[in-house]
């Protein structure tokens, strides 16, 4: 008997491009594991990947788990990239006990529920916030240049609202001066008003929260309007779209983006397993993706120690997680383990800078310094335009 | 002060190609009277037809314009042709037939969700663009090359259009034939040819449009209805129908969007155009240049 | 009694003058002709009476009341109702129907309003016609359908414009009998017409107008030898036929 | 057996079928799609008496599902108010906000109207998306409000299976479906339908055009605005922009349209035809062929139009009278009416 | 061979038949009139020539070619203009926009200044009032319009539905009078009319329809004297 993973991510709508990374990566994991032969304590069980489009609908996402689960019989659910979605998707999972593995979908309230059923490997906000802000501090150390104005700019949604409310007390606690704080419509067809605002409010540093269409028409307006500012902090999503280097070109040069991993992180197989998927679907992995695939290997191993499609028993598994090796585990982080909400305790985050090291622009790992690529040495502030 | 000139002639810009994105709208409304749907599809089509162009051929996005506004000329034209005609072959006797817009609505899933299909959901734009940051500087004042381009061909659009519905003879028949369509066949009129050809025209606006967007924008398959809503207000605002209205309707738009954010959040923006849309529509129901007569 | 008084009322659409200080008086129970040349405001008279839209200048009295400005609806629960010129029937509803929604002006029941509808229908000798669509009638139909929704309101002055156009003579000739026996059931009636044929038959007295002033008044006779009339509307070799 | 009593036969029998449905479909699944079709005839009928009858064609009714769910969900959140009253809160608040919608509105015609609609929803959707707290109520602006579980039972709200939903919905569906009936005999029908039409006329007639549109209106957006409590409480989690958004708008008009306009039965076939459509092509083609499934959808819209103009009300009326006739073995004549439709 | 030969149609809207095997002949230079009730269907045989209504039976000939089946617009670019009931002008054109309309047919486009000429000479209240909205005009002038654009098409039967359908008496005389004028140049008109004292006076010929079935066809003089027309139409 297979194993059935049910995964609503955003297939059509707006995010359909993370999506269609979400669903390579997990095939990617599963062609892999089943090749290894499947789960050797479910008598070589296959697993097997039922996919569900949410559009970035909530609506659509609690429909979709209300069928996984009755009609498709899943065992567990992953998904949904939005935290929009995934929140009210997790309480139907919660509803009927199956497992729900959220490989990435930030918002703290994901985790902060109390529901038994929710594991996220990813980061929450309040970690990625948290470091976004370590990082600003390190730099300042690290190059001696002050930081006192900060403007914060990000889309109306979970995802942005979430992240500003952390930002302005982290702010408050670092002692910045919040010289900005701006959502936009992530409908929005014209940002230069919003870039505009930016300029005057003559910010050190810019931190963002984008998607996709959004992250590319900033970063352009940004740079047509030579707002000088000493960084750009980005926060994954859109800014790690991977047609957001494509389309965004030279104007996205120096820009800093926080992220789970990074193709050039120092891991065992990361680099192969990157390699692979490029041969595959021509795209480099990104964070979002390999937390995707990461997923699956860390429900394999939850499968083998379960040994039963059981969910109370899957759960109990995937709740007494302590995966650090093995094929798969590729993370930037030793292990991943989690806590009594559900959280991945260990997840851990990458600053990354865009710049052209000769071999055209690409995205190279600064922070922690740990974790820095050899060789590169980051650029901060920006040159002046 | 000078951020309000900044920000007024960002306005003016960008609202100018705000009410060419939106005057196809407007044409077909004018004669076929029928809410296009699937007008910022077209719109998106004709994106991905500028973008494929300037890729393919290398030409200067700008001169795109030679190969887009025919090609959406006859995409929109044979649409028209063979999806809508029928509908007003079936319902002849009605003055504003509905369920065209349902029509027009499932234009806009197919077009939208076909894209997806064929060019996936990736965000393009145009490689080496040399229009993508130019700027004209004016000490701390900064002007958009791309969207100056796009305001004077909006205008000069718009002041093509206006002079053929009014000054020849094509373009009476098509007046005609928005004001009776059986009256007008009783002239000689091919009713349903004049609709493929509103639609053709239409639609090459939108291409037109495409052309002047997609030098500082992404293109995506779902990038047409970003422009949609807004295309409604603005058309409406400007007076159904009305070509210098949906140019006037588009700045207004544009202006609010812009200087707005000075007094408020971007989102606020938002707001403030759909409550000035209904103040305008409260004093005068037929919008701001709308024929009280012909809505 | 006078039941409809209009005093000095102007109607102007922007620079037009369509209407021009107008006086005339309706008596109860009189049947009272307004005739003129294409053009020369009958029909904007009309609709400042039946409060489509207000007189620019000047008062209107109606059953002794001021209704300047008052609106459609409310004169019509008053007693005053009116056809259109250019007819305008509910076209997707049966003949039944449409002058059901008439008869509802008096009376909140279905069945009420209906029986009445019926009644009315009768009266027209249109009850054969009862379940057709509104939009299927000819014109001439369609002109009759005005009347019954009208008289389906009960009204005391009825505002006919027009409502014999298209007829043949002898179709002429029956709506005379009928608006007479209307008048004779107490309905006062004030109607503009084209067909001499019709209004010299019909009515007690007859204003004309051109350029939207008044050029006659009187008796069909007097108005029929009125030198002014003649030349302005009827045409040299006018008879009556 | 005569006409009256086979139409009463077959009513008997669709409430049997209706009522006994949740035996038979024992799928959680099935039975959500189904609750979710009843919930959107809902809306359409009530939609109807204002898009239907009075002849307009708003496009924003998702704002009354709004408001609906906003009302009851904050007052059972911040006070515990029992959704049930929330609900009646909910409608009233809908209709004070229709009627002032439809005061300027109505003065529009056609595409105008439509437009207009659709801006006030969008402008609704806005500003909730930008408000986290309206004074000491927390809408929470654009990441929306969940409901947690709370003890299920009727005075909660809040079931653990779907089948109280399933009834509750049905009921809901046959009251608002008996009103608009009623309605539709009614001289406020008879005055909707004249004003519609041909505003002049019905004017002379005594009839206050914008009066019974505003009734209209009032009433259509109180009952929209319930099944806005029911689907919050059926969902537990609402978002402006899946609330309030154009999707639901159009989604309500559409079944009204593909439905027949203006008839009862309307709303409810359009959506047996269209909320399965949307259903099942989602599910066999979301995964594999993304965006297939939207395809699929706008397909359907423009084949039924091409073939049914009207709705497929107009045909299904005269197969069944077809079918009664043949039935009671009387041959009715051909005698379709033939007319102008309004637009 | 007649100009215009109708054989034995049938004409439907619906289900609902209004022409039951109606056969008409229009002689080219004639002046044929058509009278009846209302009802009786003349206008939709009207609009069955000129190809609004499609043809259930029977055949229509023009010139040697069967039209029943054409489009309208192709019967306007053979020669049949029909100026329909209602006058049915562009509202929001002016007076000469609405002319130049009327001369969209390729045949009459290349000619249409002279034509314009022409009609204004014909129709001189029409160039006074040229550039005025077609809406802002009274009923008379509205029909002149009409005529007018119906002449642009430089037809070769003009067929009018009812011109005097709501004029003043001292109007009607002078659309008849147009009327004739047109015939004397040259053109073929087929009208239909309830002023029958007039229309059959400047006619040629005349046919009587009821209930859609020709009841009577003579000579306009012969109709004139018949009883039973001057019972029914005449009014004595
Ligand atoms: N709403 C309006 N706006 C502008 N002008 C108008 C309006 N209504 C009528 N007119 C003009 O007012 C004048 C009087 O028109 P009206 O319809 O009252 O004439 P009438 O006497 O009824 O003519 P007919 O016998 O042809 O019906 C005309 O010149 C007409 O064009
Ligand atoms: N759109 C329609 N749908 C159905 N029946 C119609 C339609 N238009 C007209 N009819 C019917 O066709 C018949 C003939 O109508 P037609 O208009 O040809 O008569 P007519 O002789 O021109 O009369 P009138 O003198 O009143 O204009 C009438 O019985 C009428 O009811
Ligand atoms: C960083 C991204 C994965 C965030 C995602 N858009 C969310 O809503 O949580
Ligand atoms: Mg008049
Ligand atoms: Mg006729």
């Amino acid at each position: 008997e297979n194993v059935k993973i049910g995964n609503i991510i955003p297939l059509s709508g707006p995010s359909a491009t993370v999506g269609q990374q979400g669903k390579n990566a997990r095939e990617m994991a599963i062609e892999e594991i089943n090749a290894a032969g499947g789960i050797k304590s479910l008598g070589g069980a296959k697993l097997e990947l039922v996919f569900a489009d949410s559009e970035s609908k909530p609506e659509k996402g609690v429909a979709e788990a209300e069928r996984l689960i009755n009609t498709e019989k899943v065992n567990v659910l992953t998904g949904c990239w939005n935290s929009a979605v995934t929140y009210p998707t997790t309480a139907v999972a919660e509803r009927y006990g199956i497992p729900f593995v959220v490989p990435v979908s930030v918002s703290d309230k994901i985790t902060d529920q109390g529901f038994k059923t929710v594991f996220r490997i990813a980061a929450k906000d309040s970690w990625w916030t948290r470091d976004q802000f370590s990082f600003l501090k390190d730099m300042q150390e690290e190059f001696g240049t002050k930081v006192e104005k900060i403007a914060f700019v990000y889309e109306n949604g979970d995802w942005g609202k979430g992240f500003a409310g952390q930002w302005k007390e982290l702010a408050e606690k670092g002692g910045y001066q919040v010289v900005l704080d701006e959502p936009y419509p992530s409908t929005a067809t014209d940002l230069s008003p919003v870039v505009q605002k930016i300029k005057r409010s003559r910010a050190d540093v810019l931190m963002l929260v984008s998607n996709a269409a959004d992250a590319i028409l900033l970063t352009n307006t940004l740079a047509e309007y030579k707002v000088n500012l000493k960084a750009i902090i980005a926060s994954g999503g859109g800014h790690a779209d991977p047609s957001f280097l494509k389309a965004a070109g030279k104007s996205a040069q120096y820009l800093f983006d926080i992220v789970e991993w990074e193709t050039d992180v120092n891991k065992p197989g990361a680099k192969e397993a990157n390699e692979k998927y490029n041969a595959k679907y021509g795209q480099n992995l990104t964070g979002e993706a390999v937390d995707a695939y990461v997923a699956m290997y860390v429900l394999k191993d939850a499968l083998e120690r379960a040994a039963s499609l059981d969910p109370a028993k899957i759960r109990e598994a995937l709740a007494a997680t302590n995966l650090s090796d093995g094929p798969g585990m590729i993370v930037g982080y030793d292990s991943i383990k989690f806590d009594a909400t559900g959280q991945n305790e260990n997840a851990s985050l990458v600053m990354v800078q865009v710049n052209d090291t000769g071999k055209g622009l690409e995205r190279i790992t600064i922070w922690p310094k740990s974790a820095r690529r050899a060789g590169y040495t980051p650029v901060f502030p920006m040159p002046e335009k | 002060m000078l951020y309000i000139i900044e920000d007024t002639i960002n306005g003016i810009l960008m609202g100018s190609i705000y009410g060419l994105t939106a005057m196809g709208l407007t044409i077909i409304f004018g004669v076929l009277k029928v809410i296009n749907f699937a007008h910022g599809s077209m719109l998106m089509v004709g994106m991905y037809v500028t973008y494929w162009a300037v890729t393919l051929t290398g030409i200067n996005p700008y001169l795109a314009i030679v190969i887009v506004a025919p090609v959406m000329f006859f995409f929109g034209y044979y649409l028209q042709d063979i999806v809508i005609k029928p509908i007003f072959i079936a319902e002849k006797n009605v003055r504003e037939p509905i369920t065209v817009i349902i029509v027009t609505t499932g234009i806009w899933y197919i077009l939208d969700n076909l894209t997806l299909l064929i060019f996936g959901p990736q965000y393009r734009s145009l490689a080496d663009n040399p229009w993508r940051s130019k700027m004209l500087e004016f000490g701390d004042l900064f002007i958009s090359v791309p969207k100056l381009y796009g305001c004077i061909i909006a205008i000069v659009t718009a002041a093509a259009i206006y002079w053929f519905f009014q000054k020849t003879s094509m373009g009476r028949a098509i007046r005609a034939t928005s004001m009776d369509r059986e009256a007008a066949s009783l002239q000689g009129i091919n009713q349903y040819k004049i609709y493929n050809l509103a639609f053709g025209i239409g639609s090459a606006t939108a291409g037109i449009a495409a052309v002047t967007l997609v030098p500082f924008n992404n293109v995506f398959p779902t990038v047409g209805v970003l422009f949609d809503i807004k295309g409604f207000i603005i058309v409406v605002l400007g007076g159904l129908g009305s070509i210098g209205g949906a140019l006037v309707g588009g700045i207004i738009v544009g202006l609010i969007e812009s200087v707005g954010p000075q007094f408020m959040t971007a989102t606020w923006t938002e707001a403030i155009v759909y409550g000035l849309f209904l103040v305008v529509l409260f004093v005068k129901p037929s919008g701001l240049f709308g024929q009280k007569h012909d809505w | 009694m006078a039941l409809l008084v209009v005093k000095d009322m102007t109607k102007q659409f922007g620079g037009l003058r369509a209407v021009d200080s107008l006086n005339l008086q309706i008596e109860e129970g009189q049947i009272f002709g307004l005739i003129g040349p294409n053009g020369a405001g009958k029909s904007t008279a009309f609709n400042c009476i039946a409060g489509l839209f207000p007189p620019t200048a000047g008062e209107i009295t109606f059953d002794g009341k001021n209704i300047n400005g008052s609106k459609p609806w409310d004169l019509c629960k008053q007693g005053l109702a009116r056809t259109f010129q250019i007819v305008k029937p509910f076209g997707s509803k049966s003949v039944l129907y449409n002058v059901t929604v008439g008869s509802f002006a008096t009376t909140n029941s279905r069945s009420e309003a209906e029986a009445k509808a019926l009644k009315v229908l009768e009266y027209l000798n249109f009850a054969d016609k009862k379940d057709i669509l509104a939009a299927n009638l000819t014109i001439a139909d369609r002109k009759r359908l005005e009347i019954a929704k009208a008289l389906a309101t009960e009204p005391k002055l009825l505002l006919l414009d027009e409502v014999m156009a298209g007829l043949r003579p002898n179709e002429v000739d029956e709506m005379v009998e009928i608006l007479k026996n209307l008048r004779n059931r107490g309905i006062t009636i004030f109607v503009i017409e084209h067909i001499m044929r019709a209004i010299m038959a019909l009515s007690d007295r007859i204003v004309v107008i051109q350029f939207g002033k008044k050029i006659a008044e009187g008796t069909p006779d007097e108005i029929a030898n009125n030198e002014k009339v003649i030349k302005a509307y009827l045409g040299e070799d006018y008879a009556v036929a | 057996m005569n006409e009256k009593q086979i139409n009463r036969l077959a009513g008997i029998g669709l409430l049997v079928i209706a009522f006994g449905l949740p035996l038979v479909v024992r799928s959680a699944t099935y039975l959500h799609i189904v609750v979710l079709l009843y919930f959107y005839a809902y809306l359409t009928t009530s939609w109807n008496l204002v898009g239907g009858f009075a002849g307009v064609l708003p496009l924003g009714h998702a704002a009354f599902v709004g408001i609906g769910a906003y009302t009851s969900t904050i007052l059972s959140l911040q006070y515990g108010i029992s959704p049930w009253l929330g609900m009646l809160v909910g409608g009233v608040i809908a209709t004070i906000v229709g009627v002032l919608i439809g005061l300027p509105t109505f003065k529009m015609r056609g595409a105008y109207f439509a437009l207009a609609t659709i801006a006030f929803a969008e402008g609704i959707r806005v500003i909730v998306e930008n408000v986290d707290y309206i004074g000491p109520l927390k809408v929470n602006g654009p990441r929306g409000l969940q409901i947690p579980p709370l003890e299920t039972g009727l005075v909660n709200y809040m079931f653990a299976s779907k089948e109280p939903y399933y009834y509750i919905i049905l009921v809901m569906l046959l009251l608002v479906l008996f009103l608009t009936w009623f309605i539709s005999r009614s001289k406020l029908g008879y005055y909707l339908n004249a004003g519609g039409e041909e505003p002049e006329a019905a004017m002379a007639l005594g009839i206050n055009v914008a009066r019974a549109k505003l009734i209209a209106m009032a009433m259509s957006s109180f009952l929209t605005a319930l099944a806005g409590t029911f689907y919050a409480q059926f969902s537990l989690y609402i978002h402006p922009k899946s609330i309030i958004s154009l999707d639901l708008s159009f989604e309500i008009a559409f079944i009204a349209l593909i439905g027949g306009r203006g008839s009862i039965a309307g709303p409810i076939l359009g959506a047996l035809l269209l909320r399965p459509v949307g259903d099942f092509s989602r599910i066999y083609f979301g995964d594999t062929l993304p965006g297939m499934h939207l395809i699929i959808f706008g397909l359907v819209l423009i084949l039924v139009m091409h073939y049914q103009p009207r709705g497929l009300q107009e045909p299904l009326t005269r197969l069944y009278k077809s079918l009664v006739a043949r039935l009671i073995g009387k041959t009715t004549g051909g005698g379709q009416e033939h007319g102008i439709a309004r637009s | 061979m007649p100009l215009l030969d109708i054989d034995k149609i049938d004409v439907a809207y619906g289900d609902v038949q209004v022409i039951f095997e109606l056969s008409l002949k229009v002689e080219k230079g004639e002046v044929v009139s058509i009278i009846g009730g209302n009802g009786a269907g003349k206008s939709t045989l009207l609009r069955a020539i000129s190809g609004l209504m499609p043809v259930k039976a029977g055949s229509i000939t023009f010139a040697n070619d069967k039209i029943d089946k054409e489009p309208p617009e192709n019967i306007v670019t053979k020669g049949i203009v029909h100026v329909p009931e209602g006058r049915r002008l562009f509202p929001l054109m002016s007076v000469k926009d609405n002319l130049m309309v009327g001369a969209f047919n390729k045949r009459a486009r290349e000619q249409a200044g002279e034509t314009l000429k022409k009609v204004y000479e014909l129709l001189p209240r029409l160039a006074e009032r040229e550039s005025q909205l077609a809406m802002t005009l009274s009923g008379g002038e509205q029909q002149m319009v009409a005529i007018g654009r119906g002449l642009m098409a430089l037809p070769n039967i003009l067929m009018l539905d009812e011109p005097s359908l709501g004029l003043a008496p001292i109007l009607i005389k002078g659309i008849f009078e147009t009327v004739r004028k047109i015939a004397d140049q040259g053109t073929t008109v087929l009208m239909v009319e309830q002023d029958v004292k007039h229309s059959l006076s400047l006619s040629d010929r005349g046919y009587v329809l009821e209930h859609g079935r020709v009841v009577m066809e003579g000579k306009a003089a012969d109709l004139i004297d018949d009883p039973h027309v001057k019972e029914a139409y005449l009014g004595i």
